[in-house]
Formats: structure tokens, C-alpha cells, sequence
């Protein structure tokens, strides 16, 4: 359709884990609370690798792309591999956005970082407002 | 640039946007090629010229039953916007923009728009609420004119909810209190019956109704004061210069007479109303979704929430399934915030938000509305699911 | 009703009308066509609104291009009365109606409508009279701007006689001035170069090379204050609201490549020449006829008064002979009153009346042209046996 | 073209009696004199009947096709005939003639009627002023 690079296609209309790690290791959550674009991730961390991660998403149609392409970019990643991923790079790995999208590659970039920088402090964000529901 | 469209429609596409705009019904085809045929400005009065003013007064004399008004009372404009703005600001500048004019907060931009400028000119505005089921309350209308009210305007079908506004009442009222009456009918022409409407003026616009885009009519009545937007040739009665869009008007009377034959026929009737009821039924396995209105509405338009999904993404999941539908009216594709006619009906900004406008012409098949269910239940789903949202059960509004 | 039509343009005729409306140019067919196949509206998200939408841009572009300017400095209106309603009174609108108005008697009456509009308004208009040449003086403009002078109209050619105004003149002097600039392109665009015109805003009409009537565009430069006429959903970045005629502007971008393109080559201007050659070539066998403007004057438009035979009768007599030529504008097809055109330029008005106009287009033929010439002169002949008049010989006017 | 009648087409593009009866008993002239309608008749009579006739006519298309039919239809005619020819019989004559045509029906029944008049007057009208030339 033109607006969506085939990448973010692929992730928006078949996700890859969503839904939550039982036992996280650690949970991020970055968004607009007044029902803008939201990520929860929840991560198991072993050794400083994320073993396993999945994400719940609400928002825009490319904001739900990213967040599933992160889960596959991040799983099996080292934490400093993460913390080093920018918005730059989640543009460059989601095939590239629109103007009127690129707001979402810093929102994935953020809850990333987020969750890195959550897991070394030993905190976990709750979970979000429920929207629309 | 135009990949598509060489293409032409994806045979698998499921439209159902059809509130947005419609496709040219084939007899509208086939006028509009006559009409480009016609080498001849209307005004010339050499034959070329007169074979093209002949075939103009027989579409006038189409569009003329569609809005149920004399042939010269029909006026011929740029669209449907245009329409509303030379009704609203044409009657306010003929009287020289004194006066108060009454109006609804879930009217069309259009009409808020061509309100607005009115303002910026002096007219009073009073806007009065819809109540919760969507329709407009014609005592509010009653209680909001006064004495210098001019005008009042109201939508006959709101185009995002499809709630059928009560104007024969509402007409009547300002009747009495010495004002006129302006209907948007762009929604409705050629799916319910607008010749009967008592309004003194009624705005259509050809390509909701198989005609082409871009061109609209107004219904005048005789003696009504009317100043021009645009001034020059003298055409449409000095209501609106300019050489005629021939082909277009053609293809709007050819529309129109399809139409109205069409949406006079009860068994089409029962055909939309039967569309309605199998997407309901199809998008009733799905918790929690509302019908913004169920009653007094136009059974081509069904309007619903999805909590826990947004509007946006669910037309976008949508678009690339197959199947094409509006998060509201077409011209708030790209804004964030949420429909100002839900919002006016009282309805929370994120059940607003969470809305898909389903709307049937008459090409849509059961086959399809049947799909269309199916892939947005399945998408409605997929979405929740990436959420991790268990939506509460939301009562369907007072619709 | 439409005899004419279903047939198609009779063989035998000669169509010298260009000037009043040309017909569509194939590839302007085509792009209707694809136009009509595109099914969605451009404010929709989904992607068959998104094909559209993008349908349009695209056209934009090429529109840019004829216009000679960014494409956001398209604004695509209703018909070039539009475009011109819009320059003149959206600017004024824009400036609270303050300020101070040049144009000139020749103007189109979209011109001279809209400028009566802004005065109603209380916007102080001087109207130039032309020389007796038909040309604009650049000096009179200079005279007639004033401290508060805000926006000069001036055409770039006539439609009534083709002459061509000292268009760039003008625009140095009123930008030296501080005052804006609207040209009405109207009748050059896609027969003289209308990119490089330093003007800020243009008018153009597509019907006119070879697109549809109904559409037109004007150019509108970054940081211009404009308000619209018609207001609503906030297509053309909010300076004319509606759903945009989609078909139409394909049509009109596809006739403006096509166009300027063969306006550029040198063939086709000297093609142009040659007519208006042929056709005075032939017509000077009358005794006394008068060419209104023969020197800076646009090849295409040839405006010539017979004495001893009336236009109007003249114009009948040639049409029923197969040949389409107008009495002036067409728009004054029906009008007892001589042109405002020729008046103003100070002809009397038994000449003025006594005045026919040819104008060719991109299909006009040679053959034709000759053709067209003697059956003009046996026409006239046989007007002015009947009459029984023996005009004296007309000195041809300065022009 | 629809716009005339095939009679008002016949006699404008073929007009019949163009032109001035040499010798002429009467000469009637009606029009509007800034260059509106004109029509000059010159007629021969004899023994109360028109045995020639001739029209000149300035005017729009319709005016011209009236001033020829009339030549034909008083050719032949009494005096008294052509006395009483009215507008209607001229709209008749004509084949019929739109709301803006008909008031060349007028001019033709005065223009006949002052024909009449003239002979019996024994007066005759000027040449009218000429027009456009
Ligand atoms: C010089 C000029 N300006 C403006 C117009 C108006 O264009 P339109 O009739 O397409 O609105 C015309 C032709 O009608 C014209 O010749
Ligand atoms: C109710 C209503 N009024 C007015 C309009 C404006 O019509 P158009 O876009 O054809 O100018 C629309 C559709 O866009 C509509 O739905």
C-alpha cells in the first residue's frame, strides 16, 4: 500500500511474540498515557543475554510493527548491544518510515533502553493503563 | 506514480467506504464520455455550443426530481462543500450578514467551516448539541432560535454515524419562527428520499451517489436572496460563474436517476438493511464492541467501537486484509483527535478512538459484508491480543 | 435531447471556438479514464484512498510545472472563475477587506464580478482603461497605484481579441510598489510560456488546453494570505475545501503536458502564425473589415469587425454553414450590449457589435482555416446584399 | 440546430427577394433605428395587388428569414391581405419562432402593415440610416 515499508508490513499483520515472559527478568514501559503509541516489554535476562522477550503494544499500526521487530532484534542479544540500539538503527531495521512514523523508532529505541537500564537498577515498570478497554 | 489505478480495482478489495465515496456508477460512465464529447462551451451560441447547453438543462431537469425543486432551481457547483458554503455564506452575505444562524456540532466540516466564516463576518452562531443517541433534539433547535435567526442548518444523515436527524420537524419549527432552512444532504441523496424535504435548501454532491467528484448541486428556491462565492459569466443564474462542468453534470443527473430509482425500490431497501444486519451479526462474536447508533440511522452506514484496538490501526490492519473502511469521515484520516461528532454525542475520546465506519453503496454484495466481518473480528482479535487488553463488556450506547 | 452528442462533432464542421472551450485532448481522455477508475477519496487512509491521493500529487506536480511553481503553490478550484474569485477575493478576505484594488476594463467578468465583490466589501478598486490598441499601458497602472495599493489584476491576453498585456511591466511596477500581482492565464496557458511569469498569483482554466471544464488551479505563493472561499474538510492545504475532482485534475495535468510541450516547439508556434495568416489572407477580400488587434497579439485569437452585417447574425449564418465562431466572449453570447472589451478600447459600438472572433486551437487545420475564411466572406457578402449597404472602407485601428 | 425552425433556416441562409423593386410604387420602412431589427420593403403594385416585391433587412438572423418569407408570402397577395396578416400568422408562417425570435414577428406584420398604409397614404419612407458600414 506505499504508506508501510514491506517490513513493517510483516510485523504488523503477523506479530512475533507478543503477549508477556512468565518470570520476567524485567519489565519496560514507555508511552503517551493519554492513549498514544505504548510498549510493555517483558524480558528473561540470563548472563547479561536476553533469552527471551515479548511485547504488548498499543498504538499505531507501525508502532505495533516495531515493537515486534524489537523483540526479534533484541532476543539473544547481549544488554550493551541493546542499550547501543538507536532510532536511527530501528529505522534502518524496519525497512524505513515515513515522516509521520518515525516517531515510533525513538519510542522503541526509549523502551529498550528502558529495560536495560531497568534491569541493572532492579526495577520493573507496572503495567500500562488499559486503553480503550 | 499511478500503479494502482492502471491495475484498476483489486478484484479481492472489499470496499466498504462508500460514505467517503462512492464508484462511478457505469451510466455516470457512459454521460460523462458523452459529456466530454460535447466540444461546445454552453454559453456559445453556435451549435457545438447549444448541442452543450441542451444536454445541461436536460441533467438540470434530472437533478431537479433528486432534490424535488423546479429546473431553475437548481443551482450546479464545485462539490458538496461548495454547495453548503454558497447556502450558508451566500444567504448571510445577501443579507448583508446580519442575522444569527442555528447549526449542530456533529455537521460536517463544511458547514462548521462555512459557519466559522460566517462568524468572522458578524453572524451570530449558536451550535447546538446532538443528545447522546447521535440525533439532534429539534426542541434544542426550537429553544436555540431567536427572533433575528436567519437560517438553521441540519444535516439529514450524519455521514460518520449515519444517525438520521429529524429536519422535516426541525424544518417545521423554524418555519414557524420565520427562519430558513438549509439540509446537508450529502449523505442521503440518492439512498433516502430528499424531493420531499420542505428545507428551502438542500446540498448534494454527485460522487457520493456514483456521480463523479466535484461537482454538487444546490437547491435555490425561487425568490431565496443569494449572493455568488464566485462571481463572473453569469452562469447557474449569476448563483455561480464559470463554464459548466458538462461532463460531470451529466454524470451526476445520470447517478441521480439511478439512484433514486434504485433507493426507491423496496427491495434494495431491504438489501441494505440486510447488509447492516449480517455485518452486526458477523461482528457481534467479538466482547465488547458498540454500535454508536442502531436506531433512526441510515442502514449504509454502521459506525463501531472496538475497545481496546485503535480506530487507525484497525482500518490500516484492514486496508492490507482487503478490505477498506474510514475511522470517521474521510477528511480526519490524518488527525489525531478524536471525531468531533462522537465526541459531541458524549462518547469517552478513547471509545472514539477505538471507531471503524463501515458504509455500503450499491455495489456491496452480502458475500462481502460477510468477509469483511469475518477479517475484522480476526483483526479486532490479533490487535487485543498484541495488547494483552481482556476489554471490559461496554454497553451499547442509547443509539 | 441530445442528438448532437450521441453522434459525436459532425465531420463538416470547422470549429474556430478555441477560445470559449477546446475539446479534450486525447491524453487528457485517458487520464479521466484513469481518473474515474480510482475509486477512493484522497482523504481517505486506506490505500484505495491512497492511490488517489497520490494520483493527485502526481498531477500536482505536472500542474506545477505549466504554473512554474512548487507544487504546494497549486491550489486546484472549481473552473478558473474560481481560481480568479479565489486570488482576488481570498487575498482581500485575508487583509480584512482593507486596501486597495488596480485592474483594468478589459478583464474577463470573473475579474471585473470578483473586484465588484471586494469593493462591495469596502475594498477601493481603480479599473484602467486600455489604449485605444487594446494593450494595457504600464504607465496607467503606475498612475493608478496608490500607498495602499494591495493586489494588481491584469490579464496575460485578452480572450475577446488575443492581445497580449505587458504582464511582466506590470508586475516590476506594482512589486516596486509593494503591491501583489494576479495574472488571469486563462486563455495563454498552454499556448504562451506562463512558468517564468514573476506574477504571485495565476489563473489558469482547464478547459482551455485540452483538459475538462469544471477545473482550474492557481498559483499561490509560500507565506501568501489567502482565505478561502469555500471552507470545510482542509484540502488545497485549506484554501478550497471538498473532495477533490480527482478525474478532472488528471485530465488537467495530462492537457497541460501535453500542451506546453507543443506550445515550446517552434512547428507548432509557426503552425499558429500561419493560420491567423490564412485566415486574414482570406478575409481581406471583403472591403472594410477591421482586425481589432493585429500587432502584440496572440496567434490563436482573431477578432475582426464586418461592417454592414451584425456578429450575432454573422456567427448564425456561419454556423449553420458549418463553421463555429462566437460574437466575443462567450459568456455575452446573448447580450444586446457590445463588448465591454472593444468599448472600453473605444471602438463605436455599431463596429463592436458588427465583430466576429476566430480562434484556433491545437487541432485546427490549415483547410480549415481557408475553408472557414471563404465561407466567411461569401457570408458577409450575402449579409450585405441583403442589407443592401456598401460599407466604406474602416481604417484598421492601431492596433 | 434547433434553435430556428427549418423555415426561419431556408430563407436566412437562401434569402429570397434581396434587394429594391426598380420603379417602385411604395417603399415602408420599420426598425429600430440604433442598429436594432430593420427591415425596408419596395414593392410594385397594381390594381390593389403586390405584383413585386423586395426586402432589405439589418438585423439579427431571425429578422433577415422573416423579411425574405414575407416577400414570398405578399407576392401575388391584395392589399387587403397583407393588411391583415398579423404576428401570430407570421409565427405561423414562419414555422414557429422561440420567446427571444417572436418579436421579429411584430416587425414584419408592422412593416407590412406600413406598406399598406404608405400606398394608400401615398407617402413613402426614407432609405433607413445605414448601420455598421
Ligand atoms: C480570460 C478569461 N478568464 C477567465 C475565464 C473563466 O474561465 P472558466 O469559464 O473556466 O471559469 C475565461 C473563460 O471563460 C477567460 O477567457
Ligand atoms: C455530510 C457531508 N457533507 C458535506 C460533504 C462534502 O462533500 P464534498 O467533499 O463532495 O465537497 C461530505 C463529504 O465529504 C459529507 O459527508
Amino acid at each position: 500500500m506505499g504508506r508501510f515499508s514491506p517490513t513493517v508490513v510483516d510485523h504488523f499483520t503477523n506479530p512475533r511474540n507478543s503477549g508477556q515472559v512468565a518470570d520476567a527478568s524485567v519489565r519496560a514501559f514507555v508511552g503517551n498515557p493519554v492513549c498514544g503509541d505504548q510498549i510493555l516489554l517483558t524480558a528473561a535476562v540470563a548472563d547479561g543475554v536476553v533469552t527471551d522477550i515479548r511485547f504488548q503494544a498499543f498504538g499505531c499500526s507501525a508502532s505495533l510493527a516495531v515493537a515486534s521487530l524489537l523483540t526479534e532484534v533484541v532476543k539473544g542479544k547481549g544488554l550493551d548491544e541493546v542499550a547501543a540500539l538507536d532510532a536511527d538503527r530501528v529505522v534502518e531495521l524496519a525497512g524505513g518510515l515515513t515522516p509521520d512514523q518515525r516517531h515510533v523508532a525513538g519510542l522503541a529505541a526509549d523502551v529498550a533502553h528502558r529495560l536495560v537500564d531497568n534491569f541493572h537498577q532492579g526495577v520493573n515498570d507496572d503495567d500500562p493503563i488499559s486503553c480503550g478497554a | 506514480m499511478m500503479t494502482r489505478s492502471a491495475a484498476g480495482p483489486d478484484p479481492a478489495e472489499i470496499y466498504l467506504d462508500h460514505a467517503a465515496t462512492t464508484p462511478v456508477a457505469p451510466e455516470a460512465v457512459a454521460a460523462l464520455g458523452r459529456g466530454v464529447a460535447l466540444h461546445g462551451n454552453p454559453s456559445s451560441r453556435h451549435s457545438a455550443g447549444q448541442a452543450a447547453r441542451e444536454a445541461v438543462d436536460g441533467a438540470r431537469a434530472a437533478v431537479a426530481r433528486l432534490l424535488g425543486c423546479a429546473h431553475d432551481g437548481v443551482v450546479f457547483t464545485g462539490g458538496g462543500s461548495e454547495a453548503i458554503n454558497l447556502a450558508l455564506l451566500g444567504t448571510f452575505a445577501a443579507a448583508e450578514w446580519r442575522g444569527h444562524l442555528v447549526t449542530t456540532r456533529i455537521e460536517h466540516a463544511a458547514v462548521l467551516g462555512a459557519a466559522g466564516a460566517a462568524a468572522t463576518h458578524g453572524v451570530a452562531v449558536t451550535v447546538v448539541p446532538p443528545d447522546p443517541s447521535g440525533h439532534v433534539d429539534p426542541e434544542r433547535i426550537a429553544e436555540a432560535i431567536r427572533p433575528d435567526t436567519l437560517l438553521v442548518s441540519v444535516m439529514h444523515a450524519n455521514n460518520e454515524t449515519g444517525a438520521i436527524q429529524p429536519v422535516e420537524r426541525i424544518t417545521e419549527i423554524a418555519h414557524a419562527a420565520g427562519a430558513l432552512v438549509h439540509v446537508d444532504a450529502v449523505q442521503t441523496a440518492g439512498k433516502l428520499p430528499i424531493a420531499p424535504l420542505r428545507a428551502d435548501l438542500v446540498s448534494v454532491s454527485a460522487h457520493k451517489f456514483g456521480g463523479v467528484k466535484g461537482v454538487g448541486a444546490l437547491r435555490v428556491p425561487a425568490g431565496h436572496e443569494l449572493t455568488a462565492l464566485i462571481h463572473g459569466g453569469g452562469q447557474e443564474s449569476g448563483y455561480r460563474a464559470g463554464t459548466e462542468n458538462v461532463p460531470g453534470i451529466l454524470a451526476m443527473a445520470a447517478a441521480a436517476e439511478v439512484a433514486v430509482t434504485a433507493s426507491a425500490d423496496p427491495v434494495v431497501r431491504a438489501h441494505r438493511e440486510h447488509l447492516r444486519a449480517r455485518l452486526l451479526a458477523g461482528l457481534a462474536e467479538l466482547d465488547g464492541i458498540r454500535v454508536h447508533v442502531d436506531s433512526r440511522v441510515m442502514a449504509e452506514t454502521v459506525s463501531v467501537a472496538f475497545p481496546g484496538v485503535r480506530g487507525d490501526t484497525l482500518a490500516d490492519l484492514l486496508d492490507l486484509r482487503g478490505v477498506h473502511v474510514s475511522t470517521g469521515s474521510a477528511c480526519h484520516a490524518g488527525s489525531e483527535s478524536p471525531s468531533h461528532v462522537l465526541t459531541a454525542m458524549g462518547v469517552p475520546a478513547d471509545l472514539a478512538r477505538s471507531t471503524a465506519r463501515f458504509s455500503f453503496g450499491s455495489t456491496t454484495t452480502e458475500q462481502a459484508v460477510v468477509a469483511a466481518a469475518e477479517v475484522t473480528v480476526d483483526s479486532v482479535r490479533g490487535l487485543r491480543r498484541s495488547w494483552g487488553a481482556t476489554p471490559a463488556a461496554v454497553a451499547v450506547g442509547a443509539g
